[in-house]
């Protein structure tokens, strides 16, 4: 289950004066606001990291693509866990967004395979 | 047997043997399934039906009868699956017989018909390029390439050589269309843009029909051709005849 | 306990303020009652009727084309001016006649049609909406006003998709897969690009897809949130896991159709050639439309992405209310129902990775036919499991054959015959010689209706109770149940004869040309469209019975069927708000004939 | 027992649909929270659906058909840093709610809102437009070697690379019919205009004449074969082209290729979920009683749908950093 320290919202508020109050874990909310700043930052470095990237020669195109996926990737890996508080989020969303990565990732590689493995001797007039 | 009695229409190629054969194996297994299963259920439904058997139980069938049946099923389907199944594919779309032993022809789709485009006596097929398509050259041969001198099209017959192996070279100009060739146990979409190779090896000599078997539009339920299963000698004689009509000047110096 | 009541929710929430307090609102106008509704059980009204509607609305189409198919080019009889006169001249003939083109138009309308708008809502949309929250225990859907923003996407496809027969050139004809090539181009020549069936199909289907989405996010959202107090989750009836599953399904596979729709979309009206190749001839001329590059192949992943998963969504709620009823039939708990539930979830997972199963004439390497055969052979593990478990649950038990039971028994050996007629299918050597024959439509049709519809015919007599207060006739249901099962037996039997012979699908005259292939089997045509005939018929008697029954069927109370699950716990039919007292949940689903109690079910919520 | 039942679940008696704004202890989720995941896991799907298109046209695609180097990088970078800031401003909007501090949730939004308004701005008013006047030729291949000198393939073929099929440039002159003929000759009066040469253009009935991109005025030169992150001026050279060679031609549109087929369904479909999530956070800033009016009555509320609304901004965040590398660096 998740750390009780990114959990905003399950705290029980049980009479209706209390909605209006500064809820207990404000301070720690306080806190998370420097980290969101250096994630933000994180991220604008990245997006120079990948357009740089993009301009070195590593040895072939899809070298240059791998790379950059993979800093895409660490990216959007950033956004998903702090901005979006996936870290630590609860167990039920965690489980049907890794059934959600394998599907897609399942849709990319098996469209890949077909393409790749025709019955010998296809010829294919493409551009 | 039970394909027989369910009325399979019959068999003219090498390899059907083996897909007739698994689907025999196949419907025996689903015959033996759904008998065993439809007796136990009429049984179920005869013997505990409320009148008779007034007192429900609450625990029903007792013991594993029921996973050990479907283990037994996992295993046949397995078998099906590892021992024949994959085996035949592979053989259909690794081994595809080389240009020495087989008949190559292309088979190109079009709304609505079938052009089956011979290599000729040279074996070698003629550049095609769509800008010279008219009605009368529906593959756009190159008038200026030798190589295509001797080529011929027929429409919608095919002609092979009994006993020969035919790799047929599918693809379409416009939509796709689909050859299927339910004697001799075959299939391949006409994809545009591809062109995908399809082999059989016919063993009986005789005309049976070919499906597009891809919706294609308003025409597609009679866009039915013929593959004529022949002797050498007949298909010489048509190859011939086919060479005389189509390219006069080439037809006399052979 | 009102406090905390208020607290939670805030008592400021707008529907509060406009009065759905404890009782019933006599203020609510017909409008905001049966119309603009957020409650689910409306809602799940709303579409059942549509969804029954279009379900019959499919069958005239089919009724029409099994006319053609047994006496080809003869005008439809009776009708033939009117539906000249209702679908123009692309349709019909002058003199009465399907043209070959609307037999196009009526096979593709039929299939879409089934599928996304008949079943789909009726079964998934329509039993789920009803039952799920009740059975559950919930006051309503987790967001009712999104509930009510999906029917309303869903009926606007409906509009749309309808409306698409009374454009020029009538509705879409490319089958209800609508490969490209030939739907890309389809309706293009010479008409407007928007105004035509393909194009409105697409967006039509684009509509469709988002309210399923809409949907299926609010009931996995109500089943994981809305569970009443211990209703753990081994304690559901297995019809919401059924339904639980579908939406993941629906969730998930949805969106890559979609996305491909768009893309058909684009291709259509902006010239880009996502599914166009190069080198694409219309007529005689390479086609100048389209800047080539595409891939007509794409189409088919993206489609069957969505639609084996979809035979899925077609079958699952089916099973499920199956199992409601033999339970409560049998008064017996389901033989099995853990393994039911993994096998569920098994099924639902591996139907992701078989879809290439469809596509095995594409032209398929060795490495990608072995991988989808083998995924294909495995998902029919769990289907033998879920079937075997609710003929094993018929044992022992002392069963009830009335009207629902009947066609839930019907639907075992009938499902039975579709699924097993599918395993030669997923064998791509044998689908070499049976792919795209009337076997395989032989197939589908003994799962979708032997299978799916008469799932949802013994849920209609089942729950018709609940929602009207009274019961179906009886007798009526005997006669209904006997007529359908004989004579749908003779639509689909003589398919798998026919497909072996090597007839095909699709073919508008039903094989006249072919007389190699169909002639031996030709006679069957005539045999299959009486049948379909004399169905028909027996459709009349359910149709009579339903509206009758309304106000003339025999008055029930909560529970006229001894059940056990909460949605028989609530009064008849449900008030705004559902349960009229604190729900808390002891036991399992199915608790029937239990060694030593005096009635023969203990309702989940009773202590003992 | 009974307290213990109603103290977690209060509502099962009422006819309110519970865990609105209170999480559901055994999830720990409130419904929304729970709902919007699932959208957007199904959003991960609909893109996934594009993607993997644009993953199995660009395999299929023949060398030289398949673009790079014509998006404008330092404008998608800037857009690229607006999404990012944003996203930073709408935790922070979301925070200042928790903290209830009402004034700091305005400007925060406010901010988040006009990041979203610039980069849509600049996606439509410029990028898109842009390209729509952009014009770009494929020659058959059997006419390449006519147009060896805008082509340059002998040196792409020296020095390994794909060669190229494509003029690109701005038309000055469309045969006749063309559906692109107004646009030539609007550019064809700038071009006079800019460089003095008013009869460089002489109206012929079946040629393109375009002014060339810097690539194919040069297309041997080595600096040419990298695509460049500030782009170059278009230069003064002509190219005179004649329908009879040329397989398509088309402005930068969807039409032109099916990398700008993918480029504009996919940055468009964003686009969407750009334009959404700002009427979105509109409302949500504004006194509605839905918005901001809801913060008197229960701000626990308000931050929970400022909570979903900003998962989904982020996640549209999170679709942009693959949609930027993937059309305009790789
Ligand atoms: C609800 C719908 C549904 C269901 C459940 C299934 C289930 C299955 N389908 Fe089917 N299928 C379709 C709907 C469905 N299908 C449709 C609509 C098409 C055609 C689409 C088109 O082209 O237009 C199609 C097409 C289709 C094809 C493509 C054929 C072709 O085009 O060439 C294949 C190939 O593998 C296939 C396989 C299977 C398999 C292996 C199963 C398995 O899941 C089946 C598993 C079930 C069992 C194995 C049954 C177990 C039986 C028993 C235990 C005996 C019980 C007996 C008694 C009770 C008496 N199906
Ligand atoms: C869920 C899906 C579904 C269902 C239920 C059906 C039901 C039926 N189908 Fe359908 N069919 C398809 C899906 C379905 N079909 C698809 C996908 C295709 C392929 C299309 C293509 O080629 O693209 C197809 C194709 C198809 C063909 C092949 C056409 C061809 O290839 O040329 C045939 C031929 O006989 C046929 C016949 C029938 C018949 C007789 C029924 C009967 O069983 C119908 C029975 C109907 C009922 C029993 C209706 C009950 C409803 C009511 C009575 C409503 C009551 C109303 C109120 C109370 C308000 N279908
Ligand atoms: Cu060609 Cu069907
Ligand atoms: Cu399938």
């Amino acid at each position: 289950m998740s750390a009780p320290h990114t959990d905003h919202s399950s705290q029980p508020v049980l009479d209706s004066s209390s909605i209006h109050d500064v809820p207990a874990n404000a301070a720690e909310i306080a806190s998370h606001a420097v980290e969101y700043l250096k994630v933000g930052a994180a991220l604008l470095v990245l997006t120079g990291v990948t357009v740089g990237l993009s301009y070195v020669d590593f040895g072939s195109r899809n070298m240059n693509i791998v790379v950059g996926m993979i800093v895409a990737t660490i990216k959007a890996g950033l956004v998903a866990a702090i901005f979006m508080h996936l870290k630590g989020e609860k167990i039920t969303i965690w489980r049907f967004l890794v059934m959600t990565g394998i599907f897609a990732a399942g849709l990319f590689f098996l469209t890949y395979l077909a393409h790749s493995d025709p019955i010998s001797g296809t010829f294919h007039a493409t551009h | 047997m039970l394909n027989k009695w369910m009325g399979i229409v019959p068999n003219a190629s090498e390899h059907g043997r083996s897909v007739e054969h698994m689907l025999e194996v196949c419907h025996w297994f689903m015959l033996l399934l759904f008998v065993c299963w439809g007796t136990f259920f009429l049984i179920s439904v005869y013997k505990f039906r409320k009148s008779r058997h007034p007192k429900a139980d609450y625990h029903g069938v007792r013991g594993s009868a029921s996973s050990h049946a479907e283990v037994a099923v996992i295993l046949i389907e397995a078998t099906l699956l590892l021992g024949f199944a994959v085996p035949l594919w592979n053989k259909r779309v690794v081994d595809v017989p080389d240009q020495s032993e087989a008949m190559r022809i292309r088979a190109i789709g079009e709304q609505y018909a079938w052009n089956f485009h011979y290599a000729g006596p040279d074996g070698v097929f003629g550049r095609q390029n769509a800008i010279f398509v008219t009605p009368s050259n529906p593959l756009g041969l190159d008038p200026t390439d030798p190589a295509g001198g001797d080529d011929i099209v027929s429409k919608n017959e095919l002609h092979v050589i009994n006993q020969r192996p035919v790799v047929l070279e599918v693809s379409s100009k416009d939509v796709i269309h689909a050859v299927s060739i339910p004697h001799m146990r075959v299939a391949q979409d006409a994809i545009p843009g591809t062109r995908v190779p399809l082999w059989f090896r016919p063993i009986r000599v005789g005309k049976f029909e070919i499906v597009c078997a891809q919706l294609c539009g308003a025409g597609h339920f009679a866009m039915r051709s013929l593959i004529l299963v022949e002797k050498q000698e007949a298909f010489d004689a048509f190859q011939k005849e086919t060479m005389s009509m189509q390219h006069p000047a080439t037809a006399s110096v052979n | 306990m009102s406090t905390i009541a208020t607290a939670d929710t805030g008592h400021h929430d707008a529907t509060k303020e406009h009065g759905h307090g404890e009782h019933h609102h006599p203020e609510l106008g017909f409008l905001q009652r049966w119309v603009f509704s957020t409650d689910h059980k409306v809602i799940g009204l709303q579409y059942a009727v549509t969804g029954l509607s279009f379900l019959f609305f499919g069958f005239l189409l089919m009724l029409v084309m099994r006319w053609q198919l047994a006496s080809p080019g003869q005008p439809v009889p009776m009708v033939g001016a009117f539906l000249r006169s209702v679908f123009g001249q692309t349709v019909m003939t002058d003199a009465g006649a399907l043209t070959a083109a609307g037999y196009n138009v009526f096979g593709a309308m039929h299939g879409t049609i089934m599928v996304f708008f008949g079943i789909v809502p009726v079964a998934v949309a329509g039993f789920g909406n009803f039952v799920v929250p009740l059975q559950i225990g919930a006051p309503d859907m987790a967001f009712p006003k999104l509930n009510m923003a999906s029917f309303w996407c869903f009926f606007t496809s409906c509009v749309i998709m309808t409306g698409s027969f009374f454009v020029p050139g009538s509705a879409a004809k490319s089958g209800w897969t609508a490969y490209p090539p030939l739907a890309g181009i389809a309706d293009l020549e010479g008409g407007n690009i928007w105004l035509n069936g393909q194009t409105i199909w697409l967006i039509a289907m684009v509509f469709n897809i988002t309210g399923s989405l809409l949907g299926s996010i609010n009931f996995i959202t109500t089943i994981i949130q809305l569970r009443a107090p211990g209703l753990t989750w081994m304690r559901l009836p297995f019809f919401v896991w059924a339904q639980f599953v579908t939406a993941f399904l629906l969730v998930l596979a949805f969106p890559p159709l979609e996305a491909a729709g768009f893309m058909q979309l684009t291709d259509r009206v902006l010239g880009t050639s996502f599914f166009m190749p190069t080198g694409l001839m219309i007529g005689q001329s390479v086609a100048q439309t389209w800047s080539g590059g595409g891939s007509p192949i794409l189409w088919q992943h993206l489609f069957w992405f969505l639609a084996h998963p979809e035979v899925y969504v077609l079958i699952l709620p089916a099973i499920g209310i199956v199992s409601e009823v033999v339970a409560n039939n049998t008064r017996k708990p389901l033989h099995g129902y853990k393994a039911m539930v993994y096998s569920v979830f098994v099924l639902g997972f591996l139907s992701f990775i078989v879809w290439a199963h469809h596509m095995y004439m594409t032209g398929m390497g060795a490495k990608v036919a072995a991988f989808f055969q083998v995924t294909t052979i495995m998902i029919s593990v769990p289907s033998v499991i879920l079937l075997t478990s609710l003929l094993m649950s018929l044992w022992g038990g002392s069963i009830r054959f009335n009207t629902p039971m009947l066609f839930a028994t019907a639907f075992l050996p009938m499902f039975g015959l579709g699924g097993l007629t599918g395993i030669p299918l997923a064998f791509n050597a044998v689908d070499l010689f049976l792919h795209d024959t009337y076997y395989v439509i032989g197939h589908f049709h003994y799962v979708v209706a032997p299978g799916t519809i008469f799932g949802l015919f013994a849920g209609v007599y089942f729950w018709y109770p609940k929602v009207t207060g009274r019961k179906m006739s009886e007798f009526l249901g005997h006669v209904h149940f006997w007529g359908s099962l004989i004579t749908i037996n003779g639509i689909f039997f003589p398919m798998f004869l026919q497909g072996m012979a090597g007839v095909h699908r699709r073919w508008y005259d039903g094989g006249v040309t072919y007389e190699q292939l169909a002639g031996p089997v030709l006679h069957w045509n005539m045999v299959m469209t009486v049948s379909a005939g004399l169905l028909a018929l027996f459709q009349l008697v359910f149709i009579w019975n339903f509206f009758t029954s309304w106000k003339l069927g025999q008055k029930v109370g909560r529970n006229p069927w001894d059940a056990t699950t909460l949605d028989w716990d609530t009064p008849t039919p449900p008030p705004h708000g559902n349960f009229d007292k604190p729900l808390m949940v002891y036991r399992g689903p199915y608790e029937y004939s239990v060694p030593g109690h005096p009635t023969d079910f203990i309702p989940q919520t009773e202590k003992v | 027992m009974s307290n213990l039942i109603s103290k977690y679940f209060p509502l099962f008696t009422d006819k309110e649909v519970p865990h609105t704004v209170q999480a559901r202890p055994d999830t720990g989720l409130y419904s929304a929270k729970l709902g919007i995941w699932l959208f957007l896991a199904s959003e991960v799907m609909l893109f996934g659906g594009l993607f993997s298109a644009y993953i199995f046209l660009r395999i299929g695609a023949e060398p030289g058909y398949w673009p790079s180097g014509l998006l404008n990088v330092p404008v998608g970078t800037m857009n690229t840093a607006i999404l990012i800031i944003s996203s930073v401003t709408v935790v922070f909007a979301w925070a200042a709610l928790k903290m209830r501090q009402l004034g700091k949730y305005r400007l925060y939004m406010l901010i988040t809102i006009l990041c979203g308004a610039i980069f849509l701005t600049v996606k439509l008013s410029y990028e898109w437009p842009a390209k729509f006047n952009h014009f770009g030729v494929f020659i058959k291949k059997e006419s390449a070697s006519k147009y060896e000198a805008f082509l340059g393939n002998k040196h792409l073929e020296v020095t390994g690379q794909n060669p190229r099929w494509e003029i690109t440039g701005h038309l000055l002159d469309a045969p006749k019919g063309s559906s692109y003929a107004h646009q030539a000759e609007h550019n064809a009066e700038h071009f006079a205009h800019e460089t003095g040469r008013h009869d460089a253009v002489t109206p012929a009935e079946d040629d393109y004449v375009i002014q060339v991109d810097a690539v194919n005025a040069n297309p041997s030169d080595k600096d040419n074969d990298r695509p460049h992150f500030w782009p170059r001026e278009t230069s003064t050279t002509l190219a005179v082209i004649n329908a009879k060679d040329v397989e398509s031609a088309s402005v930068f549109a969807p039409r032109h290729s099916t990398y700008f087929a993918t480029y504009f369904l996919i940055t468009g479909l964003h686009g969407l979920h750009v334009l959404g999530g700002i009427l979105v956070f509109l409302y949500l800033w504004l006194p509605f009683p839905g918005g901001t009016g809801l913060y008197k009555t229960n701000p626990e509320h308000l931050a929970n749908r400022v909570e979903i609304a900003g998962l989904f901004w982020h996640f549209v965040d999170l679709v942009w950093i693959f949609v930027f590398p993937i059309f305009y660096l790789l």
